[in-house]
């Protein structure tokens, strides 16, 4: 640690490849499981669990070295795979992907310690350390190709968790959520390969975002064409109203640790995916339809909450407030300003930690009572004050209670886009209101009231359930209280990228002269980043 | 001394902070000692930073204690910073005064229930909260203590969680309370966009286009409406009585239900800049004041009439407020503090004595019982219905001059809300300390829902000890402290000469400019009081004429009073039922309308492959003779490209 | 008249033909595969035409390859006409229909 | 060469040529005619001389050789082995055609592919390059040039078809072998497919009813899985499920492939 400590403080991006590591630890932990003897379910559990903390640990690593007050990328990786068609293994983080990697590293320890699972351990951890590794893949690759290639691995170890120790109608679950998210890449697919190839017109081929983005070579009604089918791959993902119905589904019928993944994680990768390359290829595309994606945004984030109210299943309703919530994030996104965009890089965190939550406590409901009807529970607070306490909490987080975490997104969302949109902010500021109607009203439904039949024997927590859940109860409030240590790595970059919004959507000069300049300018930034 | 200011809030937060951890060991009562030796430490902090304060010099009485970075994100620069000036310190001297005494009393009155401990977290929390609302020194802290004081009260009202009511009842005062939050929240954004930094020192310097001010100032007063209960926001509050008694006395009476004054009063100089909006807090204000008053004149759950009384209260605070008179608005809101305080903290007194009768018309006589609780009570009776010298009788008598200035129709309706306070109050007194002991004959207890406590009554009964009793030391003390404060807090701002006006002369750095000097004559001034004190006088003459033979009159408690004009109901009609329908219709046209399309693809693609399975009839020379119809036609594209 | 590649490319044409329709026509699985050697043969045929006319011995060798192929194939597939018809005694290939949608 | 010379080896590939042609396409129309596949075995036998002949005359020597010793000797053989061993040997009924309009469009499709392929002829009939890989006309005997050609330029593929006919060699015994492990599942499909019969209307009253009419062509995976299970029923000598009455009856049904 000390030799790639010293590697990388000078910058250096070369050593010890750390953001490599990042994605390989869970993936030969993976193999490693996967060679492991079936009924040895506890060493099972013991190498998911250390190659998890591993990866945790190597992202705390990533996050204490990143550099604050620079808006490049760090610990950049670069090399050649497939030079014929310029396609890099090209990795990097930056403010933005930076958090995302530490909420993977957080969330997938959890979500192995939380619910336990006893069928066929073996194949369970397996694949949610591969599912880690594609995320991880995801969130750092800075190649179009291999950003590609992880977005579309992670489908396959979810479907299987789905499929495989689901609940209820999982099968339909999973293949939903594969078909329609796979609907949605096919859109990227072609989008992403048409940019490359009318990139490579005038330049030497490549995938590489950096360069990409930069050349800007697509403008005009092509590039909202291309924008588009980037959209709506990662609308599906997001999900963005109204492609959102496989969400409800796959949330619900998930084992609790793919709830927490899915809501915690992949759903981030729409957000992100917008954010990065949405924002980042096609700004001018971006800046266009930026009005339509705010409406939906606003509509999803009313009609989730909405929809949520009257939800008769507690994981359903969890799910549709992902909806809302999301609806925030892309909001900010779209508000293209510096508070808009920082509010939505910080929300995706702080959704995946109270949703994350959200679910893991439904799931420790559903392991006692073995029923998520609300009509069903009744009164747990009496039974179970430690776990109704800790619910409020994570309840007033989502719900956006000031002090902790949920607030200082849905804040920074709504007032960097009142300033730009306003009517949009003044619709999704009902959407507070909303939250607190249908989170509130479960709560009551669930918690209070004379605890009746089986409900008044409910076991409490016990201690490894505390323990799990004690990390994200002090990040709810860590970040609620004190978010600048997040928000100064979050700033730079995200400057930077509106910056680069703005400098390549000039209403009148869309000239390639212009980007030009910014692009060298750019690139001389990336080489200090290195 | 100033940077006691900082401890103010701390005190509180320690103490939650140990009881949260160590509160179920500490026990009862050491839980409830505990928190309130933080609230001491807190009043005493408050004490230390007043003083110091009156060590600086008029105008420079403001200090910002910056903490640390909350957040910071591009021109978006926001402190966790705490504002000392003589307005925050006044009321955090009040909020830890009252608080602590709340906290003394609560050490007896919760005695013996099963979460004691529990109740001493939400407690601390909620003062640790309303201090940082009152401190802070900018919007976003303010809110931060705004919010948290919603969610204290959302816990503490449904702390007994189990009745179906209290747990309604929390989650009805917060959503209410969210509604007012959006407008709180817009009010930051228009700000911000318009001034650039959320401070309200820069938003009290800047000068505001008139749209925006009144934008801004009628926003602000959405999340007034919605924390302190003014029309049509108020409908939360009396339903929030289901909390313990110290609850209602502490939160939904004394401070957190002020805050939304005290947001105003921050924010004054942008009334000042908004004449329209000012308008309209005055009239919501006396609006409220008049219909709250008759509201209360037929209620029967003597907690319910202190509720309405209350909300009718605040309403005079922003009549105030609408009509300039900040410091009137805030002199009432100390003097209410400390009698509604009182009256809450008796009425528990009593509902304690009466083993959890609430009910005034199952009460009657206990003077002889409750000799403390009642003589307190009285002295609050006096108070609130503008009986001079009581404190009441200054503080409401300095708005109604604050509402002639605005107008005489306000100053009327005032009047009349005035003559109904004195009404019901005095009906009160009598209802609960004279008259005839109803409670012997009442059937006691069938109210009561909860098994356990029936059970107890019915010991209580079988040992012959269903006489009332008069409560513990703790509960009384405090009382009798309050009683104290709301016999001579009048005398903060006497309306005798510059000098008298403590009040006035402490806060004028705040208000500076928003103050409207009213140079009335000295005539008018005495007119409108003694027509003041006729009224509060006409009023008690006519309760006492009412109902000090009879607690029987169906007469006076027409329906519609008593049903306070089916609030709820068109609550329900309009707001409820409507939002039921549209969710159970959208998640209708979720699962219906939008899954279906998407289960509809994928439906398309089985229902064509289901009519294109029968090409495949699994003889194999019938796919031999497609491969040589499509090499027969692929032959002839060939012949007719080279041929053709 | 002089017999160019032509005669013997129009032969191995119609020799195609006739194994195609017997193909397509007969129900007897050992018959069919007859057919498919029929076929095979006339390509084998325009191989060594060609191969003579352009003068190339690639033609011949091409010729010997698909003759080991052929080999292969039908070792293989009369082992599996032999399988099939061990467990249903009697069969035509319109009775091997169970891949039918 | 000289002009009568010529004109005598024209004549004499002309006739050759005629011969051929006549013994290639009567021996073919002889494999798709005949009823009894051990005849069509035979009139293969005489194509696969014909075509050996044809490629005598054009000079392919070591082919011809290969053709009458591997083809007519060793694959003929095969066949005539298979017919025997299973006892197929009886008669196709020409005249039945269960798959409607199959016999038509088959000759129509075969004579418009053939006609299409003339057209193409007339226009253009080689399009490749002459001598890409060896000449064939050359010093040494037609053995040896393709001997040379085999193992020098196509050696690696020399080398892949003899392990290709290994492969076929292992797959055959394998596919030929009798799986004793599993006697009980042969014998059952082999007993099931009197009751299939059965089966199949049994499936076809109760799972698709009216779907499709013709129940004989049905035989889906179903009826085949239905088909094995009646089958266990009937070797335990338990009672075959009544046809239903509305089906078609049972002779009808494919179980008889080849007729009698």
């Amino acid at each position: 640690m000390l030799i790639l400590g010293a590697e990388t403080a000078h910058g250096a991006a070369t050593g010890f490849p750390l953001l490599s590591a990042l994605v390989a630890v869970p993936a030969i932990a993976a193999v490693i499981v996967a060679l492991l003897p079936r009924r040895r379910v506890e060493v099972v559990r013991l190498v998911g669990v250390l190659g998890s903390l591993a990866a945790a640990v190597l992202s705390a690593y990533v996050v204490a070295r990143f550099r604050a007050g620079e808006g490049g990328y760090q610990f950049v990786t670069d090399t050649a795979w497939i030079e014929s068609l310029g396609i890099h293994w090209k990795l990097g983080v930056d403010g933005i992907s930076l958090w995302l990697v530490a909420l993977t590293g957080v969330l997938f320890p959890i979500a192995l310690l939380g619910p336990v699972v006893h069928d066929d351990v073996k194949s369970y951890v397996a694949w949610i350390l591969v599912l880690e590794a594609a995320c991880m893949g995801t969130f750092l690759a800075l190649d179009l190709f291999v950003f590609f290639v992880f977005f579309e691995i992670v489908l396959v170890p979810m479907y299987f968790l789905i499929a495989g120790w689901g609940h209820g109608r999982r099968e339909y679950a999973a293949m939903k959520f594969f078909l329609y998210t796979l609907a949605g890449s096919a859109f990227l697919l072609v989008a992403m390969l048409a940019l490359v190839v009318l990139h490579a017109q005038d330049n030497p081929i490549t995938f590489d975002l950096v360069t990409l983005a930069s050349d800007q070579a697509v403008v005009g009604s092509t590039a909202r064409w291309l924008f588009l089918g980037f959209a709506v791959a990662f609308a599906v993902k997001t999900p963005l109203f109204p492609l959102h119905t496989w969400l409800p589904d796959a949330h619900t019928e998930a084992p609790t640790a793919g709830s927490v993944i899915l809501a915690g994680v992949l759903l981030k990768m729409g957000t992100y995916g917008l954010l990065r390359f949405g924002l980042g290829l096609f700004p001018q595309a971006a800046v266009d339809l930026a009005p339509w994606l705010l409406t939906l945004a606003v509509i999803g984030i009313i009609y989730g909450a909405i929809v949520a109210a009257v939800q008769t299943d507690l994981k359903r309703l969890v799910a549709y407030s992902s909806v809302a919530h999301l609806g925030f994030i892309v909001l900010g996104t779209f508000a293209l300003t510096t508070n808009g965009l920082s509010g939505a890089v910080i929300q995706m965190v702080n959704h995946g930690i109270s949703t994350g939550a959200l679910f893991l406590l439904v799931g420790m409901i559903y392991e006692r009572r073995h029923t998520r009807a609300i009509a069903e529970l009744s009164g747990l607070q009496r039974p179970a004050p430690v776990l109704a306490g800790v619910f409020t909490v994570v309840m007033l987080s989502s719900i956006g209670l000031p002090g902790l975490n949920g607030f200082v997104g849905e804040f920074l969302v709504l007032i960097g886009t009142f300033s730009v949109h306003r009517w949009w902010a003044v619709a999704g500021t009902l959407g507070v209101v909303l939250a607190a109607v249908y989170l509130l009203w479960a709560y009551q439904r669930v918690f209070h009231g004379e605890p009746e039949g089986d409900n008044a024997t409910m076991p409490d927590m016990v201690w490894r359930e505390k323990l799990v859940m004690v990390p994200l109860l002090a990040l709810i409030v860590f970040l609620g209280v004190y978010p600048k240590p997040v928000l100064d790595r979050i700033n730079p970059s995200v400057d930077r990228l509106v910056e680069h919004v703005r400098a390549n959507s000039e209403p009148d000069a869309p000239k390639p002269g212009v980007p030009r300049e910014d692009r060298d300018d750019d690139e001389a930034r990336e080489e200090a980043g290195h | 001394m100033l940077d006691a200011a900082v401890l103010i809030p701390l005190f509180p937060l320690a103490g939650f902070a140990t009881l949260l951890v160590f509160g179920r060991r500490l026990g009862d009562p050491l839980a409830g000692w505990v928190a309130t030796a933080a609230m001491g430490g807190a009043f005493i902090s408050a004490c230390v930073t007043f003083a110091g304060l009156l060590e600086v010099e008029g105008h420079d009485r403001h200090d910002v204690q910056t903490l640390f970075t909350w957040i910071h994100t591009g021109p978006l620069d926001v402190d966790a910073s705490l504002l000392v000036d003589p307005l925050s310190i006044t009321m955090a001297l009040f909020v830890t005064g009252v608080g602590a005494l709340i906290h003394l009393y609560s050490v007896g009155y919760m005695h013996g229930d099963p979460r004691y401990s529990k109740f001493f977290v939400y407690l601390n929390l909620f003062a640790f909260s309303m201090l940082i609302l009152v401190l802070g020194s900018n919007m976003l802290v303010s809110f931060l203590g705004w919010e948290g004081v919603g969610a204290c009260s959302y816990l503490l009202i449904s702390f007994w969680f189990e009745r179906k009511t209290a747990a309604t009842a929390g989650k009805k005062a917060f959503v209410t309370n969210r509604i007012g939050d959006v407008g709180f929240l817009l009010a930051m954004f228009l700000v911000f966009q318009t001034v650039g930094s959320l401070d309200f020192a820069d938003l009290n310097e800047a000068s505001l286009a008139a749209g925006t001010a009144t934008a801004i100032a009628l926003l602000l007063f959405l999340g007034a409406c919605g924390k302190s209960a003014q029309l049509p926001l108020y409908v939360w509050l009396p339903d929030a009585m289901e909390g313990p008694t110290p609850v209602s006395a502490l939160i939904h009476a004394a401070t957190m239900v002020t805050a939304g004054v005290y947001l105003m009063a921050r924010t004054a100089p942008v009334l000042a800049q908004a004449p329209d909006a000012a308008t309209v807090v005055a009239v919501v204000g006396a609006l409220t004041a008049l219909v709250a008053a008759t509201i209360a004149c037929a209620q029967n759950d003597i907690k319910k009439v202190l509720a309405y009384s209350t909300i009718s209260q605040l309403g005079f605070m922003f009549l105030a407020v609408g009509s300039g008179a900040y410091v009137a608005a805030i002199f009432h809101m100390v003097t209410h503090a400390f009698f509604k305080a009182l009256l809450f903290l008796g009425a528990g007194s009593v509902i304690h004595g009466l083993h959890h009768e609430q009910d005034m018309k199952r009460m009657g006589g206990l003077r002889k019982f409750m000799p403390v609780t009642a003589a307190t009570f009285i002295v609050g009776w006096l108070a609130i219905a503008g009986i001079p010298p009581f404190a009441g009788f200054w503080s409401k008598d300095d708005i109604l001059l604050a509402a002639f200035h605005k107008s005489p129709v306000l100053w009327a309706i005032g009047i009349v809300a005035a003559l109904l306070t004195a009404y019901y109050m005095t009906r009160q007194v009598i209802l609960v300390f004279f008259g005839d002991e109803r409670w012997r004959n009442a059937p006691h207890g069938d109210h009561v829902e909860d098994a356990e406590e029936a059970q107890h009554a019915a010991d209580e009964i079988a040992r012959g000890a269903q006489e009332p009793h008069e409560s513990p030391w703790v509960m009384t003390a405090p009382l009798v402290v309050l009683a104290a404060l709301a016999a001579i807090g009048g005398g903060l701002n006497l309306p005798f000469g510059h000098q008298f006006e403590v009040l006035h002369n402490f806060l004028h750095p705040v208000f500076g400019e928003a103050l409207v000097d009213n140079d009335s004559s000295g005539v008018l001034i005495l007119t409108l009081a003694v027509l003041a004190v006729a009224g509060a006088v006409g009023g008690l003459l006519a309760a006492r004429g009412s109902w000090w033979t009879s607690a029987d009159r169906p007469s006076l408690e027409p329906r519609i009073l008593q049903r306070a004009y089916a609030a709820d109901e068109i609550v329900d009609a309009v707001v409820v039922r409507p939002g039921r329908a549209v969710a159970d219709a959208a998640a209708m046209v979720d699962s219906r309308a939008i899954d279906g399309a998407v289960d509809g693809v994928a439906a398309l693609a089985q229902a064509s492959g289901q009519r294109l399975r029968v090409a495949q009839t699994g003889y194999v020379r019938n796919y031999a003779l497609l491969i040589a119809a499509g090499t027969a036609a692929t032959l002839a594209w060939v012949v007719f490209r080279t041929i053709g | 008249m002089t017999v160019g590649v032509e005669w013997y490319l129009t032969l191995a044409a119609a020799l195609f033909t006739i194994g195609a329709v017997g193909l397509l026509v007969r129900r007897n699985v050992l018959v069919m595969f007859m057919c498919v050697e029929l076929m095979l043969n006339a390509v084998n045929l325009t191989f060594v035409s060609f191969a003579r006319d352009l003068n190339d011995i690639g033609g011949q060798a091409l010729v010997f390859f698909v003759m080991v192929v052929a080999a292969a194939e039908v070792v293989v597939g009369l082992g599996v006409i032999v399988a099939i018809f061990r467990r249903r005694a009697g069969a035509t290939a319109d009775d091997l229909h169970v891949l039918k949608g | 060469m000289e002009p009568t010379l010529a004109l005598a080896a024209t004549k004499v590939d002309a006739l050759t040529f005629v011969l051929s042609a006549v013994i290639i396409l009567s021996g073919a129309l002889g494999v798709v005619l005949a009823r009894n596949p051990v005849h069509a075995a035979l009139m293969l036998v005489q194509t696969l001389f014909g075509v050996a002949v044809a490629f005598v005359a054009q000079g392919a020597h070591f082919l011809a050789a290969v053709q009458v010793i591997v083809y007519a000797g060793a694959i003929v053989v095969l066949f005539l082995f298979v017919i025997m061993l299973l006892g197929v040997d009886s008669e196709e009924s020409i005249e039945a055609e269960p798959l409607r309009n199959q016999r038509p469009l088959a000759v129509i499709l075969g004579l418009i592919a053939l006609a299409e392929l003339l057209l193409l002829g007339r226009q253009d009939w080689a399009t490749g390059a002459p001598s890409v890989v060896a000449p064939l006309t050359g010093p040494a005997a037609n053995i040896e040039q393709l001997a040379r050609v085999l193992f020098t330029r196509y050696l690696f593929a020399f080398e892949a078809t003899s392990v290709l006919l290994v492969i076929a060699v292992v797959a055959a015994v394998s596919l030929a072998r009798r799986a004793s492990a599993e006697p009980d599942l042969d014998a059952d499909i082999i007993e099931s497919s009197a009751a299939e019969d059965a089966a199949n209307l049994e499936a076809a009253v109760t799972e698709r009813q009216g779907r499709e009419p013709e129940v004989t062509e049905q035989q889906g995976r179903e009826g085949e899985v239905a088909a094995v299970g009646v089958g266990r029923g009937l070797a335990n000598g338990g009672e075959p499920p009544p046809p239903a009455p509305e089906a078609p009856p049972a002779p009808e049904a494919p179980a008889g492939g080849i007729e009698k």
